[in-house]
């Protein structure tokens, strides 16, 4: 029987904020599970502390609500040991770029076979707004006092150089090109960022839904007021490795598309190498039937509860008459 | 003056710069006693350095089981000057030195990694003894105290040795000094040349040319002293007994990996740091586990992480999945590691920190020895949650403890600090071959499988922490049809969301807490703490202490009770929750407590205070960073015997 | 029936959707009350969530000096339905609810932020009584308790305000109703409008347009209600008393800071965290520092890094150029701050930590109470390292303490953990005006110049950590000429160099740690603890407590002297080192020792077993997130006078 | 007196392996400060813990040998607190790269004017010889069992998304050069990183002097042999932003550059960009006397150790009465 979109939702009740743009990337995790028939069993929403946190009480899959900013290696863990399982991490912009860079550059360099996705609001919610790691320089939201002190970091660059080998952005009120970014991000062999630019009404009055939409925005040759934000697709943007030696160039066609922002912003698929062996690859080259029976499969006792691990070889090797 | 023979009983130095070959050189002795049938205990001392800075390895040996070492040194083997600097007066009278001829001549300011500390207290004891500041001074010092000396002219051997194997590459054969002393020391000991042979090819199994080099060294070095020297009038002597096939010659940073192999441990994360390393390498180099039934080969993965929150982390992130999982570290990283901690608390993941102590605090003395971070791993972490600390007192223990702590895990759900140390990591000793199946696995409420709603059987929609199973919950793998949860690391629901709710949050507070009550009924006593020995009723004198101590706590109490003196010793196991009425009992009929720890402070003597309402008599407690020797607690328990002692006495010896 | 007037004692709630004013609707009344010459004490409940779920603000009156809250709620203010449900049922008779005419039929269910448990325990109630689960299910239900009704139909008022001001932007007078509701608990208490007008006007000082809009508001409001209802049925009443100049209100999350200011901290950095950052952010506020001589502007520089990590080495980097340097957070923050703060203790660097606790473990309620981290804080970090912890019991002696902790950390030179909580962070009270220059800055050995070698003076070559300066040595900042010096994490030698030699590190160990024994002898009585009353010597009772719960105690025993019982409260401030010869003194005479504590374990409990080896006859232990109320604790110390309490009681009260 | 380069020299006896690459970085920074006649106790060096990490002992300034992973936020809580000093912050790449990439990346939004080097040997030495984060997947040193499993992080791009303001590299056993980057980096105004290639001859057989030099590195055209590093201002590269608008363009050749290795490897001046505004400056935006009176220079007690901040107004604001 085929799963329902309302089969990939909880009861509990959702405090966002209205009109808070994590609303929208709820939906679109949501349609994308349902669209991809994956088994509520067979997936599991691993996410940081903030608002965005809290998204996996939504989502009706195994949920793992964890630490601040340590999303990333909780999440690696679970897929490391049991690499059947459907892994999504979800958090802040705080959270993934602001405490937890350290693991997000290091996970870059595992390439682990599973998706993250930013809920980049410029701000730190659920502590009332103070500047997260995606404001820029100088700005002032209403939640500040006093302007940013800090440069912004540019989540797109850093995962490249960190070494993800997916790399899109979404907008979180573009639900049905943030759900297929999400179906191609979970499809995809390897390590999958997703940045998404995601309003907060409540704290973050700068990048808001009107400003994402360009209601201040007009286009200078025509006078035409214009949306920000625009798909990279639809530019005949190509951000597909497909021979591992073009790597390179797409790799910096994707770094300049990464420093637009401001009158143009883009959405879609910036980059994508699937040449790079992912973390499970790489323990089968240790491991040669690790995929077979990775840890989560092995039975390590038996009907009597005794190991079922030999230390036989080993220990032979330290008798004193060896 | 003819002595008496001191056969198979002594203690053997060798020292040098680190990375010239010091502990290979030890590890082929304690082989070759081993083989021998004798029985060692081992230890290693070294610097926070790569190369060039003064290392030694200490072994004991003896006919019977031995538990620690001892301050003197009857053989020091050398082939620096600075080991000569070092330990050239802490050799008895009687004892030997080896040295290398050469080097007489050498000041003390001529050997640049003798700091400015040292250098002061060798020189003082020099001019005092009104001896030249040179290796020849020392070892003139050396002969004062009644130390035979033997010179090896090391360069000549090589060179003669060279050109008898034909091989004109001195700076390899260099390499081959450390076994040539090794060699010299069996020769004046008078040990069996076949079984130095067959221990050499040990070591060196992985590498058979160099073996067979090394093997060739030995012999020209081992003759060469025969010859030269007459072996008979050595006082100390070791010879081959009967060797027992149940004895395994076993190193301490190896002994709980291998219990976590045989644990079912299949997931292991780790930041290097030392003296925690060793623990994940090994696993690292063994992670293809042979398994029942036969051919089927199961395996850990094992992963170096970007830092230790990571390591943690993403430990907990695999036991979600049902795997028991472990991390290994040492202070530093484990400061690091207490958040995560909490959140496995409330969550009530099983997860193994080996936490493998050393001289803190924040970097403090990395590569030596110090158990103080007892009080922190009990109390580590915000907030209130259930953990287990549990510390073994040595290698052997360390094995079947590391099965223990996993079913602790899993059976009571929570986090298990096990605590080993330096001391342990880097010794080793002869011990009974391990029998990996004494210990059964215990994984508790782990379901495999959930009977979906309506079905009868295990509740169909499930419930992560269900109240009703009071206090442990049946637990799932991430994964599992029909059993999905939520978790989060703020107060939950019995389906793991979060909430607020004021009545909620003291009914699961109350579930997690009294998970450590269930454990202290549970626990099987020999687990909670361990009495060895009775007190003298007249004088009613126990030891408490825990962890590493044991060993020369044990074998300082036989030395007492040899004299007619008993001790009772109680070595407390389960650290957290603390033992208490079991250890009470222990204690009755003491009149003297005596508490010995590894630490400034005395953290077990806080933990007997708090728990029992009972006071401390005596602490001896050591904090110099190197591990209490079985002389120094004989000579501290004599003092405290003697009715003189202070309240806390501050044992100081070791280089 | 007629009743006595209750004038200026009464507990007043408002309560209201996260986002909806309810802060500055209590913050008005706190304001105005403290105008009128009255003492308040307020505390503030809230989710952690930014919008939609259930807030709450309590404000008791007194025209007495107050400290705490209690349980019965005498005025409930609401203007949604949700505080209805959950509050009202706690409306003393005789006590008052003001509520929204339109919202009677909102059935619970329709009220989707009341979670699952309370949803449970409401409807429950409800039922019991036979009353409809709807608003006026409720409101039926606190009138058989004796509650009186006043209902205030918002919409329809601001409708007609909205024309009669000839402002048709509804939705922005909407922003008004928490005035209006506030308001009309004034009119219903018959409280001076002249001065609600100034604690508006007050509020909103930075906003005038708003202040002016609110106060035509809360007139027309009011006028409303005197109009509707007669104001003399209702017991409660407020009225103006003598103000006096030197009362000050204020808020729990900014006294500290304000101590931070006036101790000369110059540089904070933080991580944001609640309740932790309203301490940070005031400071970033208030960074320019008028100061004498006049004119002279200095200023603190605040931080925000990546993380606690960054948070605490950054102070500490502070520290070393001789700047009184802190960081603030909370639990999860501290967590991660314990490597670092080993670092501080073995280099002997000054170095503040405000914690605000709130409740455990990981994220546990990160907007509630609780006491749970001080064995966290006092054993924190690997190894051993001399730090002092801290705590304040309210408002006014956070302020004059964190000068003290400054003080402290730089005289013995280690880090201050400074304990505070959510419950001092999210109150309010009336206090006496903070004197600054009551305490003098102290601090200690820093020196501003080193003479250089072979002058006369401080030693020519500067050694950091000199041991014939035993304990403290003197400290430079970095950049002196002539002070180089060197700092690591390692064990090290007078000037600060990696040595691994064992005597000194025993020496170094000893001077560290001794500083904890010279603390202790120096800090003064007051600061360690502080008895209050005295007991009965036939019941002999004390209370032992530490941190927020003072205030609540302080007024429980008052309320029983009242009635004739005199119990003893000691108030434990210095809990590291322990000042153990103090407090047995102040036990002496003491049969009943009874520990009070927001926590599970009852950690200061275990403290005093440590310290005193004594036992504790009681404990009385609250976790629900909820600080104590003095009812609470009047109770349950009537309980155990009475003989029949179980020796741990568990308090559970609070929404 | 001119400070001789002895004065920079301390007598702690350095215990790094002989034929380290670290003493070719300890001579340099020495260097570079003698040269610069930087008053010994204007400067102070922060450390990692590592090999590396023991740097300070042998510079005679002040030296302070902080946390594994932590040299920077040290250095930059110093530094703010005292913009006058010099601050030097050195450290392994495990130090700084592994454990500490979060700090590097938030350091680099700040641009604290000071200096940061990495000494890069690939492996972590102080620990024996495991992998460290700039090792390329799949190369086994002598000290691993099994070859690397993460993807290596290159440094320079990192530091470039991170927002470092001047970008350098060197070579340790070019020790000239390498003084005359130091030297460059401690001049710049901002936050200054340099990637320094530092064979450990104990642990890291792949990165060798040896290799550098190229003695295995042959010229395709001529067969010559020739070594692997070369000199970017030998080639006419340009890393500098003379104006604001040439930044991205500079960005971009440094990322290209960046990703050279293997026969070829850049050393010197990748990148520098004096136009983004110093976290100091961007303090006196906030606070306009902050380098006239710095937190370290400010007097907080008067003669009767009474505070001097004066707390009247803000206490006024909370009176009863008002
Ligand atoms: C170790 C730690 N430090 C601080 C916090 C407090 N905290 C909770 S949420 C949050 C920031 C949230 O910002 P972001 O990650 O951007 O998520 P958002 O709320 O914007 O979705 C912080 C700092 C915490 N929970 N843990
Ligand atoms: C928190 C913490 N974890 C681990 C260690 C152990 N440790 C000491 S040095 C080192 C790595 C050194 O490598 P690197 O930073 O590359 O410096 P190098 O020795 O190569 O110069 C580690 C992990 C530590 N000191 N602290
Ligand atoms: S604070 Fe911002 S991010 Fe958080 S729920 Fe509200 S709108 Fe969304
Ligand atoms: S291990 Fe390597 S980096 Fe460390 S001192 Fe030796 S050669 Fe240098
Ligand atoms: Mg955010
Ligand atoms: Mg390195």
């Amino acid at each position: 029987m085929a799963l329902k979109l309302a089969d990939y939702k909880t009861t509990v009740h959702n405090d966002w904020c209205p009109g808070c743009g994590d609303f929208g990337i709820l939906n679109a995790i949501q349609m994308a599970l349902s669209e991809m028939q994956t088994p509520l069993h067979r997936a599991t929403i691993f996410s940081g502390i903030g608002c965005s946190g809290k998204t996996p009480h939504f989502i009706h899959t195994y949920g793992i609500h964890t630490l601040h900013g340590r999303v990333l290696p909780f999440a690696q863990g679970a897929k490391i040991c049991n690499p059947d399982l459907e892994v999504l991490a979800v958090g802040g912009d705080g959270d993934g770029l602001g405490i937890g860079a350290g693991h997000f550059i290091s996970s870059g360099r595992r390439n682990v076979d599973m998706v993250y996705i930013i809920f980049n609001n410029a701000v730190y919610g659920l502590t009332k707004g103070q500047a997260a790691p995606t404001l820029k320089l100088g700005m002032k939201t209403k939640s500040l006092t006093q302007p940013n002190m800090n440069n912004s970091v540019n989540p797109i660059a850093l995962a490249l150089v960190a070494g993800f080998t997916f790399i899109g952005r979404g907008y979180s009120y573009d639900v049905r090109h943030l759900k297929e970014l999400i179906k191609k991000a979970i499809e995809h062999k390897g390590l999958a960022f997703l940045d998404v630019l995601q309003p907060c009404p409540t704290y973050n009055d700068i990048n808001t839904k009107e400003w994402y939409q360009g209601l201040d925005n007009f286009n200078p040759e025509n006078g035409k007021q214009m949306p920000r934000t625009y798909k990279l697709e639809e530019t005949g943007y190509d951000g597909i490795v497909r021979q591992p030696y073009e790597a390179s160039t797409k790799m910096g066609q994707a770094i300049e598309r990464s420093n637009e922002w401001g009158s143009k912003i883009p959405l879609g698929i910036f980059y994508q190498n699937e040449h790079i062996p992912t973390y499970q690859d790489r323990i089968v080259g240790r491991i040669p039937n690790y995929l077979e029976i990775p840890p989560a499969k092995q039975d390590i006792s038996d009907q009597n509860n005794k190991p079922t691990a030999k230390l036989d070889k080993l220990l032979d090797d330290l008798r004193a008459d060896k | 003056m003819t002595q008496s023979k001191i056969s198979n009983s002594l203690t053997w130095v060798i020292g040098g710069a680190q990375g010239s070959g010091v502990d290979s050189a030890a590890n082929i002795f304690s082989k070759a006693c081993s083989q021998a049938g004798l029985y060692i205990f081992g230890k290693r001392e070294y610097y926070s350095n790569i190369k060039g800075e003064h290392s030694y390895f200490t072994v004991r040996v003896s006919d019977k089981q031995i538990r620690s070492h001892v301050d003197d040194i009857n053989l020091l083997v050398s082939f620096d000057a600075e080991t000569l600097f070092r330990h050239g007066d802490k050799v008895t009278k009687g004892g030997g030195i080896i040295y290398d001829q050469d080097l007489v001549n050498t000041t003390i300011q001529e050997v640049p990694t003798i700091d400015d500390q040292a250098l002061k207290k060798i020189t003082n004891m020099l001019k005092k003894a009104n001896k030249s500041l040179t290796v020849q001074g020392m070892l003139d010092y050396a002969k004062d105290n009644g130390t035979i000396l033997y010179n090896v002219p090391y360069f000549q051997l090589l060179r003669e040795f060279s050109e008898k194997i034909n091989d004109h590459s001195l700076s390899k054969l260099t390499r081959t000094v450390n076994v040539m002393a090794l060699s010299a020391s069996m020769a004046v000991l008078d040990f069996d040349t076949t079984v130095l042979t067959r221990a050499i090819k040990h070591i060196f199994r992985a590498k058979p040319k160099i073996a067979e080099l090394n093997i060739a060294a030995a012999n020209y070095s081992y003759n060469y002293v025969k010859s030269r020297f007459n072996s008979t009038e050595f006082r100390f002597k070791l010879t081959k007994v009967q060797t027992s096939s149940d004895i395994i010659l076993m190193q301490g940073n190896q002994s709980s990996a291998m219990g976590k192999i045989s644990a079912g441990c299949r997931f292991q994360t780790y930041y290097p740091i030392t003296p925690a390393s060793d623990d994940s390498e090994f696993l690292e180099s063994n992670q293809i586990i042979e398994s029942t039934p036969d051919g089927k080969k199961d395996s850990i993965v094992v992963v170096q992480t970007e830092d230790e929150i990571a390591a943690i982390t993403m430990a907990i992130g695999g036991a979600l999945t049902g795997v028991r999982s472990a991390t290994a570290t040492s202070g530093p990283g484990f400061s690091l590691m207490t958040e995560a901690l909490g959140w496995a608390g409330i969550n009530e993941v099983p997860v193994v920190v080996s936490l493998y102590q050393r001289a803190g605090p924040s970097t403090g003395l990395p590569t030596r020895h110090e158990q103080g971070d007892l009080m922190f791993a009990i109390n580590c972490g915000h907030g209130e949650f259930p953990k287990i600390v549990f510390a073994s007192g040595d290698i052997e223990e360390s094995f079947y403890d590391t099965i223990k702590v996993f079913n602790f895990a899993e059976k009571y759900q929570l986090p298990v600090i096990h605590m080993l140390d330096k001391a342990i990591a880097n010794s080793i000793m002869t011990c009974r071959v391990f029998d990996q199946y004494k210990i059964n696995i215990d994984r508790g409420r782990l379901l495999e499988n959930i009977i979906p709603a309506g079905d009868t059987g295990v509740a169909g929609n499930y419930l992560r922490f269900k109240f009703d199973e009071n206090p442990i919950s049946s637990r799932v793998r991430l994964g599992t049809e029909n059993g999905i949860f939520w978790n989060t690391g703020d107060e939950h629901t019995e389906e793991g969301h979060i909430t607020e709710d004021p009545d909620n949050r003291i009914k699961m507070m109350n579930k997690r807490m009294s998970k450590l009550d269930l454990a202290s009924k549970e626990i099987p006593a020999e687990d909670k703490a361990i009495a060895y020995g009775h007190n003298d009723p007249s004088s009613g004198m126990t030891i408490v202490s825990w962890g590493s101590t044991k060993g020369a706590i044990l074998d300082a109490i036989d030395q007492l009770t040899v004299e007619g003196k008993n001790v009772k010793f109680v070595q407390v196991r389960l650290m957290h929750p603390f033992p208490s009425s079991l250890v009470e009992k222990m204690l009755e009929n003491t009149k003297v407590l005596v508490d010995i720890e590894m630490n400034y402070t005395g953290q077990l003597g806080l933990l007997i205070k708090q728990n029992l309402n009972r006071n401390i008599n005596y602490k001896i407690v050591k904090y110099n960073g190197r591990s209490m020797s079985s002389s120094e607690i004989y000579n501290a328990l004599m003092y405290i015997i003697s009715g003189n002692a202070p309240r806390r006495i501050v044992l100081e010896h070791g280089a």
